[in-house]
């Protein structure tokens, strides 16, 4: 329990396929820049899942590296495929479908996230700035909010905490944290722990966690 | 009144005042207005204020940081969160150079849209309980919390759509709408590159995104991709 | 000037024709039912104005009676036919259009106009109700706003008072009056007439308003 | 979650419960769910609140009032200025069998709008100054004043279309779209008559007017005109 490095979890691409075993077949989903936009490739066509990027898409599916056209991005600036049936609009459409509560998840990447689901997300305090992009909207918007990020800091210090100490994405409106090590609800009452990564214990995730964490649910081990 | 049709980008943008505040169109490389942006450059006004999604995330409108033409920003993507690379605008930005307010995007569309179309604000739940809250008036109605978002205005619109009809009518491909569209309509003078310009009728009248009535001057462009750099 | 009836003045069609007078070449204009409907027949092609309708279209020329497709109607729900470059928009963009500046005149149908430019044109008390339409967000939105109407009721009370008694569509908002009788602009200072029509003088126009009416100007007689 | 098709417009609504509020698409004749209405006539529901641009120009909406399944009308045109003419509606109304509420073209889009993208309000001047104004906040801003409308939400929503594909994706044809984009975005149950049911992909992505994710029953109808009856 002394340990100075966390244990050794899931894989940034682990990560993402159990944030997309998190996800409803037949939903509307939005995939935040960075470790979630992994997701959609653990997403069968048969899931009938719809992804949707702020910039204006509904229905995309792989990213396509080789075939480069400038006007088929999705909000990370990757070019992006089509499904059948998809639909492009502005940017007002867009968040207003985000904002007014027509996504059915969002899975984003997270600075840090505290024990009442409070979101940072945007703002490096280190860098003097940041991006918020839609990030504001989709937390405050998306019926269910997933935050797939690693459980510790490179610098040791655990992402999850009593409080944020930095600059807020949006205050309690985490519904779920995936990390490498652990799958964790925020609930009315505080954090709980669902499940643990593979040779990941309980007690390993609660030293690693710098917020009270209710262990006392049948916590079970990730199926991946 | 209808569209001036332009030769060149240079020629679109010569006359743009210096501290005019302009909406640049775009997300990234999608319906971005690269070759205004580069004639802008050229052109060599200073004291901006440049009001886009992005900025510096190999983008164009950070090229408008080379000659130091910018002294406002007003974005979404401004700064990275890792120092891995960087943009001329971070390099200004961490000088005192140019100011930086950063806007959530669902509000900075609200805001653009509000100008355009007449509204003195919009009531939001995004940004409450964060530091884009800060100085800003939140109303309570029946016991819930709004943020109140005013109006955001250009004097100039740079956009970027596929095509347009010699009236100024303008069609966009693919996601290459997102910001244009409602940027025409919240600036006193709008200026469109467009890859092909037709016949007044070619566009059929379902398709037209933005009404020629918000369209000043076109002009015919070779598009310029640009790719996000994380 | 005991004249119990007004005299008789110009016809709805000719009102319609000094309205049309009124538009600049190149402008966008919303008219109004009624009789603004009858303004788009004495506008020349050539004049490049852009007729805006309310439910969604830029660019309608004439009404066309004869070929009746239900989903290409005026706001006066009458059939009408595109120019080259039109467009369809949805109500959010077309009113958008209207409240945000972007139409250089409106001409709408007028009950009474205050000697300070209010405007009641939708509620008729003796209805005990009316419709609103879009005659508000004109009022407020349209850069011009010109009423046509017939200068005194049936009844023989003048349209044009000191104040208005029926509920008002928008203070302040009317720029100028064409009437059956005369044309009067809207100033800071109040009423001032511009022109009267063929035949009607200056007294009478004076007589059958009932505000105060600013004579002093090179009065003119209309030009149709 | 995708759309499901319906054989028939009565199947489609029979289960709208009593006393919903429905928002119903359209513009008189254009746009306008004249078979999803004549089947609510028939399956019988009461104590609606109708939110329409109009009622009784000719419109079916009016034929609700006859079996005075109405409570409420939330319209822009329900009153005529005229006499010489009466709908059922005004003979209801004038009798204090149904209420109404008028609300300004512009500001009834603006409360459905926002309902649909999770805005609080917005401030308009439409309204100031008058009876619209009455009972409703003012908020001063730089020593403007502004009306604050809110938000206007249905239970369900009644909109035509011209063509549907299987997942719901709704195509707009000429001056049909009018109220219908944004009803689809501000109600728990959205229908939608089509004259057409076509393949996803049929519908060009750039071309569709309402999203399927909006919509959640489609069914296939002859499209009923009317004609606005001044």
């Amino acid at each position: 329990m002394a340990a100075t490095k966390p244990p050794s979890g899931l894989s940034r691409d682990l990560i993402a396929l159990r944030a997309a075993r998190e996800l409803q077949p037949g939903s509307v989903v939005n995939l935040g820049i960075g470790l979630p936009t992994l997701v959609g490739g653990f997403v069968e066509p048969s899931d009938g899942i719809l992804f949707q990027a702020e910039n204006g898409i509904l229905g995309y599916s792989g990213i396509s590296e080789s075939d480069f056209d400038p006007d088929l991005i999705n909000a990370g600036g990757q070019p992006v495929e089509l499904v059948d049936g998809a639909s492009f609009f502005d940017t007002a459409d867009s968040f207003a479908m985000i904002r007014g509560g027509h996504i059915d998840a969002a899975i984003l990447g997270g600075l840090q996230v505290s024990a009442q689901g409070d979101l940072a997300n945007w703002y490096v305090p280190a860098r003097g700035g940041g991006s918020v992009g839609g990030a504001m909207d989709l937390a405050v918007g998306a019926r269910k909010l997933i935050i797939a990020m690693a459980h510790v800091t490179r610098d040791g210090n655990s992402r999850i905490v009593e409080v944020c100490d930095y600059p807020l994405t949006a205050p309690r409106c985490v519904d779920v944290i995936i990390t490498d090590l652990a799958v964790i609800d925020v609930t009315a009452s505080g954090l709980s722990l669902r499940e643990v990564a593979p040779g990941v214990s309980v007690e390993q995730v609660a030293h690693w966690t710098a917020a009270s964490l209710d262990v006392s649910r049948d916590v079970t081990e990730m199926l991946l | 009144m209808l569209a001036e049709i332009y030769d060149t980008a240079d020629a679109a943008v010569a006359d743009i005042p210096d501290h005019a505040t302009i909406l640049v169109g775009g997300f990234v490389s999608a319906g971005t207005p690269s070759n205004l942006l580069l004639a802008l450059k050229r052109s060599g006004q200073t004291g901006l204020t440049a009001v886009a999604n992005n900025i510096g995330l190999g983008d164009l409108l950070d090229e408008l940081c080379e000659d130091r033409q910018l002294a406002q920003v007003i974005a979404t993507f401004a700064i990275r969160a890792s120092g891995a690379r960087s943009s001329r605008f971070e390099a200004l930005y961490r000088n005192g150079e140019v100011e930086l307010e950063l806007v959530p995007q669902g509000t900075l569309i609200e805001r653009l849209r509000a100008a355009g179309a007449g509204l003195g604000g919009v009531l939001t739940k995004t940004g409450l309980g964060t530091m884009i809250a800060e100085g800003k008036q939140t109303i309570e109605l029946d016991g819930e919390q709004w943020l109140l978002e005013r109006p955001l205005r250009g004097d100039i619109a740079l956009l970027k759509a596929w095509r347009a009809d010699r009236y100024g009518n303008l069609q966009y491909r693919l996601a290459g709408r997102n910001f244009n569209p409602v940027m025409a309509t919240a600036a006193d003078l709008v200026i469109a590159e467009v890859e092909e310009i037709v016949e007044p009728g070619d566009i059929a009248p379902e398709q037209v995104g933005t009404p020629a009535i918000y369209v000043d001057r076109v002009v015919q462009c070779e598009p310029m991709p640009v790719r996000w750099e994380g």
